[in-house]
């Protein structure tokens, strides 16, 4: 009888076998350990989306000094932060910057009557209850999700938003509390103190409560 | 430890041993040709173009099913498991009597298997198959199946251990991956025969890779022979671990009707029952069909129906204690439950399964009539049927009717759950085919161990 | 010939017929207009108000932000919803614009949080996309000037003397009154006629629940379906309650032909005939008892010992002739309360009729009524409105009438006008809108004002005229407290009297083996609900039936005849007909049939078009409610479906009953366990449902599947087994099928503490919280429905289709925001309104403190008439849950299973066996 | 220069009688080749028993370690549920889908082992040069030894007499 492989067969059969033990069940793993730690590749994470107006917070919030609840009325207050309407835009803007180019769109849109049509950032999914309102009555920073906004000209997602990055936070909230005075500032995490869970709010009396399923999902 | 005597070439006569006229060339020649020369190919083509006409239908309803959603199906509330279910318990259970015939008998030395184990393990295999898809597709996401699955994820959170489902998906993946890892193992030395026969490039290819350059060599014959009994030795454990995991799917919910604790025996058994019964059918077919009345014997036939009045009779004394157990408990819905099934809405179905299951095998006290391969088929076709219903019954009635009357409801699978399991048939049935078309469907180094090679000049002393 | 006046086909009125004679143009067709108003439906403004657009890629705000509105934040608006002329109050959930959810007003005393299933429902009409949006004349849609023009000429014939006929609903709007005494001293001939299909005219006149020990009924069904479910539930529910404090104990005698709610309850019930009650109440009133039967001995001699003991109220049947109904109510010692529910004056009907067959009447204003479909059989409406006249018909969608009117006005939800009434108690309500309506949509008052001149006021001016002087000083202060509130200063007037016995017609006579009763239907009423797809699926209270109405007869006739359910019969009375499935009620009086109201419709209310068969046509003007008749299978069978196949406890008791003054025995499952326990949370939801105040009325079932979003599966689906709905409303009989004892149980997710459903998911969709809920996680689930499979309760549900996206009837825009809307594949079931418990959550941690008792309102228990669904912390002991778990009537739902069902049940309290406290 | 030689025997009982002979005349390394297992050769050629058994053990053990491992760290440690009131540890429960993993693991161990120490895969084989080897898989016996020149006489003359069919150099 003949040969019916040559010599270098064995090596290839050797190359595939090992791949199909061990190449393809560490690629499978090395895709579950991006979900669990999403890359900038593998998210939205830093990308800088283009929007309708060049709306920059790094001057608005850094430069001027403007609190995030000036413009996101709602975070102390209600579920979500709220986009401001155009009104809020042109408070300060039908005073200063009148003539602005940049800020055509926002004229046109109070001119119109049609709402900027941003594009979003920040985007959970509708099976997801985020309440702005008890995170910041807790005592957690908004740049604890949001980052530090004051250096952002385009604003851009900096944290993966992920259940796992939920639940950490739930599970141990310590890094991010900052104490209701202080969050807002948008820097703080740099510099500021960490409270407590039972500092931050006085109501917590079982943390461990905070990772139940129905604390988001509805 | 001894070495297995089934491997004893001299063992004492068992039954059906093969004999006769065999040669080793000829043993090899007359298997491997079914595979290399094809000999019935007209109705090779036509069974093969049966069974792809069924599973395009198979195709065509789960194409229905993704589409449309679950709700095509009959299921319901009560009844949120319909025929899935049962075609699942169904098809697991025949898949046990492969893995019994090759790990049990090979393990207690049985000679009669050899020529039985073979196809019985590719039934195992393609019953599982078949079994494993049902589960899949009765999902409401199926797309989400990977959750069953334990893998790091962002949302930090595996699967529920404590559910008898996720019992099963590891259950029936490893049965599955044990199964198929058994019978390649067992295929390998014959592959080597088919690579060394096969005339066509391809052939040599196909062959030859899988074999993976087997030569037959006495140290792997001696590490194959150990190998194979560890594996074979896993099979029982698995079967069992298998079918009680199954069994738990239902016995795990306080339902009336499932939770008891005789399930797990009752469905191995009732499981090897029905599987002795599909290797019974498939032995006289493949007998008839390739003319191999000297490899699969009339004694085979005989231990098979044997067999199946043997596991027949035990799984008649689990329906009876559980008919007992359920009257013995004293508990109203359990009672509620039995007297539904024996004479209730589910009569049809439990009757039919008593009289096809267990009057149909008492034909086979009388030894003429379990050899005869047309009685022992449409016998075994009739258990398989009334295993069926019993399937059925037991999945359906305890649902229909549990404890409060106000949400009793009623079942009847659909048009597209009938197109499925009729598909599900022809997938097994495909992939049957496939198999006797491009793989040996005898053991054949097992066949020529058990040939008496007139020696010149052997010295018997010597081989001992 | 009269009686087949109703069954022509319908056909578009004829161009030229009227006195303005439109260019023949034909319009489109009435189907395709239900279509196109998808797109046209009057929301669209508000579609432009949500704050956050559908694609979750864009985000945007509003130009200006609306006053009062948070983005995510629902605000609430005291309203009210009339139904057939009584006010229900109620307090709407808006959120972003959109009216999401109704519950009664908190506030109100008529309704004091609760509601019935017809308001709670009211919300779809809202969001009906079969709405009609434009004005047209013979169908053809034409610009408002066209309107306007025409009512120049036509004041200017009213003014001369020209008839001119409004016809309405009852209704006890002042504002209404106040607008037609308006017209009347502007047109000399001008006059309002009141055609309320399903009463008596006028009737109900107020509560007739009084403070009695014991209740006599004669046919009254005071807890029955219907503008007065509520406050009467209410009453009823307060007197039980009161009684169970005291050794006192409140008892429910019921003669009736159909089993009614009311009968549901009673103590004693007895089938009878409706045209055998007068000889029982004869009885009872000292007459012969010689041919009575043994049964009715039994309930004569029970109620004549009632009325012997004192503090007794004998309440009559609406439909009862009024000779027989007065002499009935006066046999108790406890009177009925006095009519408090002013209808204003009006015309009746007949005369009405017999002015259009003379051709009298220069212009009819049909407004918000369907004449053509709601006469009796015996009336040619269809013919009669187009007997010279012009006819105007105001309405919110397209209908029978409108085919025969030649101009058609479409007319704003009440949740989109102002509006003014009476609720069930005699107390005011002013209706104020809930969203802005479509420009071209008119108010029913701004229909009237434009009767009257030229400008035509709006909604909110001629209400806020009618409230000018009612009101004190100073106005606008008293204005806003008022519609904030939702009650208005002003009790009834002080001299009424009770309109609704004038008309009621004695409906002896005629000649057949069966009594035909015809009823208003539990689940579409009159028909104005027959496109509410919510009513459509919701099951009726007894017969557990959905989608289309159905022939109710006893049993013993079922039997005689050899019928089952679903086999379609032909009722017959006098020369009219109809071919319905049956279906057999135990408890009816042999003898007699059911038919109900509202189906049959032949155009408008999408969901209902060529569903079931059309009542009406057994009516005569004379014989409303009851006509002597046949039943005759014909061998055919129909579809019926019914939610629940099995109707008896099968030996078991599910439903406990005890005596009065009795408890249960070890039926709180607080079994051992072989594990060891969790740490409770912080809290311990629970639930406590007293069977004893449950009155089967559905109102739990509607108000959840408003509050979570339940979807509609349709009449297929349910038939089988595919019914959404978290809560239902068990029905069981026991006892003979001629006269059984019926019990309802309300059963959702028990939350058990060690569940199996939890067991069996493989994929831990189903969990448990913290604080003790049974959590769903919608997301999570795969849909293995092993959970369901486990649960011994079968409260799981299961999306076997994408149903949550397939109605138009049930649009985006009403769905509340807070609960996940579920997709094709997922299981759902009862959360105890997590989204509820959730909010207070955070409420209660902004504000520094925890969660109050009472604070979490679960829907079905805001919505419960009789206060039947107790919620809370059952970890506090001062808890009304945790008192309730602790009384001696509470018991678990199949506790021998050692799940640790979280929900618990409080027995039933019967004296049917004698009574205790008897003379003796 | 080490040549393969190639010994054809009929019969396997004649293999043995052969392997026999040659293990007398002091061959220490050689090879049968049979298409069945040969029940006398054990003697002569013993299973690697100890690795494979080893291997399915470890392999097994292993198996068992990772899942119950896995679904104890998922279920205690990972996110603790409280499901149906049952313990966060609910080892009688994870010991179920541990001993299927438990199995699996073994099985592929033995394979692994099977593989290992029989030297397979090896596509290539210089014996496959032999035209007369194929019978291997069928009907014939063969021995295989690697000799010198010198061996070469030695071997044939040990099995000549034992019925040896054929005496060849493979490749020759």
């Amino acid at each position: 009888m003949a040969q019916i492989f040559s010599r270098s067969a064995d090596a290839w059969l050797r190359l595939g076998l090992t791949a199909l033990a061990g190449v393809v069940p560490a690629a499978l793993l090395v895709l579950a350990f991006t979900a669990v730690q999403p890359t900038d590749f593998s998210s939205d994470i830093n990308v800088a989306e283009q929007q309708p107006v060049p709306f920059s917070h790094r001057h608005h919030a850094g430069e001027l000094g403007i609190s995030c609840v000036n413009c996101h009325v709602s975070a102390q207050t209600g579920a979500s932060a709220g986009f401001p309407p155009t009104q809020t835009c042109m408070a300060c803007h039908s005073q200063i910057w009148t003539g602005a180019e940049a800020l055509e769109p926002v004229r046109q849109s109070l001119l119109t009557e049609t709402p900027i049509s941003w594009n979003r950032v920040h985007d959970l999914p509708d099976f997801v209850y985020f309440n702005h309102s008890v995170h910041v009555g807790a005592g957690v920073s908004c740049a604890s999700c949001h980052g530090d906004v004051s250096e952002m000209a385009l604003i851009q997602q900096v944290e993966p938003m992920t259940m796992r990055f939920c639940l950490d936070c739930h599970r141990d909230p310590h890094e991010r509390l900052v104490g209701r005075d202080s969050v807002y500032d948008p820097g703080i995490l740099e510099t500021g103190e960490r409270l407590s869970v039972f500092e931050a709010t006085a109501n917590i009396t079982n943390p461990n409560a905070l990772d139940s399923c129905n604390a988001c999902h509805r | 430890m001894s070495p297995p005597p089934s491997h004893s070439i001299h063992g004492p006569p068992q039954a059906g041993e093969t004999s006769g006229p065999y040669t080793l060339s000829g043993v090899t020649d007359e298997i491997a040709g079914i595979t290399l020369n094809h000999p019935t190919r007209l109705r090779w083509t036509i069974g093969f173009g049966i069974c792809s006409g069924l599973v395009v239908l198979w195709l065509v309803s789960i194409a229905v099913l993704f589409t449309r959603g679950v709700g095509v199906w009959g299921v319901n509330v009560p009844v949120g498991w319909g025929i899935a279910i049962s075609n699942t318990i169904w098809w697991i259970g025949i898949g046990h009597a492969g893995t019994m015939i090759s790990t049990l008998l090979l393990m207690t030395g049985a000679a009669w298997r050899t020529s039985l184990n073979r196809f019985a393990e590719a039934m195992t295999l393609f019953a599982v198959i078949c079994a494993g898809t049902f589960p899949i597709l009765h999902l409401g996401r199926p797309e989400l199946l990977f959750w069953l699955i334990p893998h790091p994820d962002q949302l930090g959170l595996g699967p529920n251990f404590r559910s008898p489902l996720e019992w099963d998906v590891f259950a029936v993946m490893v049965y599955l991956l044990v199964s198929l890892l058994f019978w390649y193992v067992g295929l390998i030395p014959d592959l080597a025969s088919l690579r060394d026969r096969a005339r066509d490039r391809f052939g040599q290819i196909f062959y030859g890779v899988l074999a993976m350059g087997w030569t037959g060599s006495g140290r792997s014959w001696a590490n194959w022979r150990r190998s194979y009994l560890i594996i074979a030795a896993l099979g029982p454990p698995l079967v069992i671990g298998l079918e009680g995991g199954v069994s738990m799917l239902l016995a795990g919910g306080p339902i009336p009707g499932w939770h008891t604790t005789i399930f797990p025996p009752y469905f191995l058994l009732e499981a090897v029952f029905s599987g002795f019964a599909v290797v019974a059918m498939l032995a006289v077919l493949l007998r008839s069909a390739f003319g191999l009345r000297s490899l699969i014997t009339r004694d085979h036939l005989g231990m098979l129906g044997a067999m199946m009045l043997i596991t027949g009779l035990m799984t008649a004394y689990c329906y009876a204690m559980e008919l007992f157990g359920a009257w013995y408990s004293s508990d109203s819905f359990e009672r509620q439950t039995a007297l539904d099934r024996l004479f209730g809405p589910w009569a049809w179905a439990f009757w039919g399964a008593v009289i096809l299951n267990f009057a149909t095998i008492q034909a086979f006290w009388i030894k003429s009539l379990r050899r005869n391969g047309l009685l022992l088929f449409a016998v075994a076709l009739l258990v398989s049927i009334g295993m069926w219903l019993a399937r059925y019954m037991l999945v359906v009635s305890a649902l229909a009717r549990d404890y409060l009357p106000s949400s009793w409801g009623d079942y009847w699978p659909s048009f597209w759950e009938w197109t499925l399991f009729a598909g599900s048939l022809g997938l097994f049935g495909w992939l049957f085919f496939l198999f006797i078309r491009f793989l040996p469907l005898i053991s054949m180094f097992e066949i020529r161990e058990l040939v008496d090679e007139d020696e010149p000049g052997g010295d018997q002393g010597d081989r001992s | 010939m009269p009686a087949t006046g109703k069954r022509l086909t319908l056909q578009r009125r004829t161009p030229g017929e009227g006195p303005d004679a439109p260019s023949p143009e034909p319009a489109a067709e009435p189907g395709a207009t239900r279509r196109e108003a998808l797109a046209l439906s009057s929301l669209g403004a508000m579609a432009a108000l949500s704050a956050c657009g559908d694609t979750p890629e864009q985000a945007v705000p509003y130009v200006r932000e609306p006053r009062g509105v948070t983005p995510g934040e629902a605000a609430y608006y005291a309203t009210g919803f009339m139904l057939s002329g009584v006010v229900q109050p109620v307090l709407a959930t808006v959120r972003e614009g959109r009216p999401v959810t109704l519950a009664g007003n908190t506030d109100h005393p008529a309704s004091r949080g609760a509601a019935d299933p017809f308001t709670l429902a009211s919300i779809l009409g809202l969001y009906d996309p079969g709405r009609e949006t434009a004005i047209r004349r013979d169908n053809r849609i034409v610009p408002r000037s066209d309107f306007e023009r025409m009512l120049v000429s036509a004041r200017a014939r009213w003014a001369a003397g020209a008839k001119l006929r409004i016809l309405t609903g009852a209704s006890t709007s002042p504002t209404l009154h106040r607008q037609i005494a308006q017209l009347q001293a502007v047109y000399p001939d001008a006059a309002r006629v009141q055609h309320e299909p399903a009463f008596p005219a006028g009737a109900p006149a107020g509560p007739r629940l009084g403070e009695a020990r014991t209740v006599i009924s004669f046919g009254a069904d005071p807890l029955g379906p219907g503008p007065m479910q509520t406050v009467e539930a209410g009453r009823w529910a307060d007197l039980r309650r009161a009684a169970r404090g005291g050794a006192e104990v409140t008892r429910l005698l019921v003669a009736e032909a159909e089993p009614t709610l009311t009968g549901a309850r009673a103590d004693l019930r007895l089938p009878a005939r409706e045209d055998r009650l007068e000889i029982l109440a004869n009885a009872v009133g000292g007459g012969a008892t010689g041919e009575l039967s043994a049964l009715e001995r039994s309930f004569v001699a029970e109620a004549r010992r009632a009325l012997r003991r004192g503090r007794v109220q004998v309440l009559a049947g609406d439909t009862l002739p009024d000779r027989l109904r007065r002499r009935i109510e006066s046999m108790g010692d406890v009177a009925r309360p006095a009519p408090v529910l002013d209808y204003g004056e009006t015309l009746a009907f007949d005369t009405l009729l017999s002015e259009l067959e003379a051709g009298e009447v220069d212009t009819l204003v049909v407004l918000d009524c369907n004449p053509v479909q709601t006469a009796p059989g015996d009336i040619d409406a269809a013919d009669l409105l187009q007997r010279g006249g012009q006819v105007i018909h105001a309405a919110t969608q397209r209908n029978e009438t409108s085919l025969f009117a030649e101009w058609f006005l479409p007319l704003a939800h009440p949740f989109e006008s102002w509006s003014d009434g009476q609720a069930g108690d005699g107390s005011f309500v002013v209706t104020q809108p809930l969203a802005r309506p479509g420009s071209d949509l008119f108010g029913p008052h701004e229909v009237l004002e434009h009767l009257l001149d030229q400008g035509g006021a709006g909604d909110l001016e001629s209400v806020q005229e009618t409230w000018r002087d009612r009101l004190p000083a100073p106005f606008e202060a008293s204005w806003m407290k008022a519609v904030h509130d939702g009650i208005a200063p002003g009790g009834p007037p002080s001299s009424l009297q009770n309109a609704a016995q004038q008309n009621a017609s004695s409906s002896e006579g005629g000649e057949g083996a069966f009594e035909v009763l015809i009823r208003p239907d539990p689940s579409v009423w009159d028909g104005r609900f027959a496109g509410n797809i919510w009513l459509q699926e919701l099951p009726r209270p007894l017969s557990k039936t959905v989608w289309r109405n159905a022939a109710q007869i006893s049993p013993a006739d079922a039997a005689r005849l050899s019928l089952e359910d679903g086999d379609l019969v032909r009722v017959r009375a006098g020369d009219a007909a109809v071919e319905a499935p049956v279906s057999i009620q135990p408890g009816l009086a042999p003898g007699a049939v059911v038919v109900t109201l509202g189906y049959g419709r032949k155009l408008g209310d999408g969901e209902a078009e060529g569903r079931g068969y059309d009542a009406y046509t057994l009516r005569t003007l004379a014989q409303p409610f009851r006509r002597a008749g046949t039943v005759e299978p014909t061998g055919e069978r129909a579809d019926l479906v019914t939610t629940q196949h099995h109707h008896t406890m099968n030996g078991h008791h599910f439903v406990r009953t005890v005596a009065p003054g009795e408890g249960v025995e070890h039926c709180l499952d607080t079994g051992a366990s072989l594990y060891p326990g969790w740490e409770s949370g912080e809290r311990e939801w629970a639930m406590a449902i007293d069977l004893d105040l449950c009155i089967g009325c559905n109102a739990c079932m509607t108000a959840c599947q408003s509050e979570n979003n339940t979807p509609v599966v349709g009449e297929e689906e349910v038939d089988k087994g595919r019914e959404m709905h978290w809560i239902r409303v068990d029905r069981y009989y026991s006892g003979a099928d001629e006269n059984p004892d019926i019990v309802f149980q309300p059963v959702t997710c028990m939350h058990c503490e060690q569940a199996p459903c939890e067991m069996g998911c493989p994929v831990n969709a189903t969990v448990h919280s913290d604080d003790g809920l049974n959590l769903q996680v919608y997301n999570r689930c795969i849909g293995t429905r092993t959970c369901q499979a486990y649960c011994p309760y079968k409260v799981r549900r299961f999306n076997f289709h994408a149903y949550s996206q397939r109605d138009p009837s049930e649009p985006e825009a009403r769905r509340n925001p807070e609960v996940t809307v579920r997709a094709r594949g997922v299981m759902e079931k009862c959360t105890y309104c997590v989204q509820r418990i959730q909010a207070a959550d955070i409420t209660a941690r902004l504000e520094d403190r925890g969660v109050k008792e009472g604070e979490v309102v679960t829907a079905c228990q805001a919505a419960c008439p009789t206060g039947a669904i107790i919620f809370g912390d059952q970890k506090r002991p001062e808890s009304a849950v945790a008192q309730a778990k602790a009384d001696a009537r509470a018991y678990d739902l199949l506790a021998e299973l050692g799940v640790r069902p979280r929900t618990s049940y409080l027995a039933r309290v019967s004296s049917r066996s004698g009574d205790a406290e008897d003379e003796a | 220069m080490t040549r393969t030689l190639l010994a054809e025997f009929e019969t396997p009982g004649a293999l043995v009688r052969a392997a026999k002979r040659l293990r007398e005349a002091g061959f220490e390394r050689f090879e049968t080749y049979s298409p069945m297992p040969v029940k006398g050769l054990d003697v002569l050629t013993r299973a690697n028993r100890r690795r494979i058994d080893a291997s399915a053990l470890a392999w097994g053990l292993a198996g068992f370690a990772l899942a119950f491992a896995v679904a104890t760290w998922m279920s205690v440690v990972q996110y603790p549920l409280n499901v149906g009131g049952r313990p966060l540890f609910s080892w009688p429960a994870f010991f179920l889908p541990s001993f299927e993993f438990a199995i699996l693991a073994a099985a592929i161990g033995v394979l692994v082992a099977l593989f290992r120490t029989s030297g397979l895969p090896r596509l290539h084989n210089p014996l496959f040069d032999d035209p007369g080897f194929a019978r291997a898989s069928g009907d014939r016996f063969f021995i295989a030894v690697h000799a010198d020149e010198a061996d070469e006489d030695r071997f044939r003359a040990a099995l000549e007499p034992v019925g040896a069919h054929d005496i060849r150099e493979v490749g020759a």
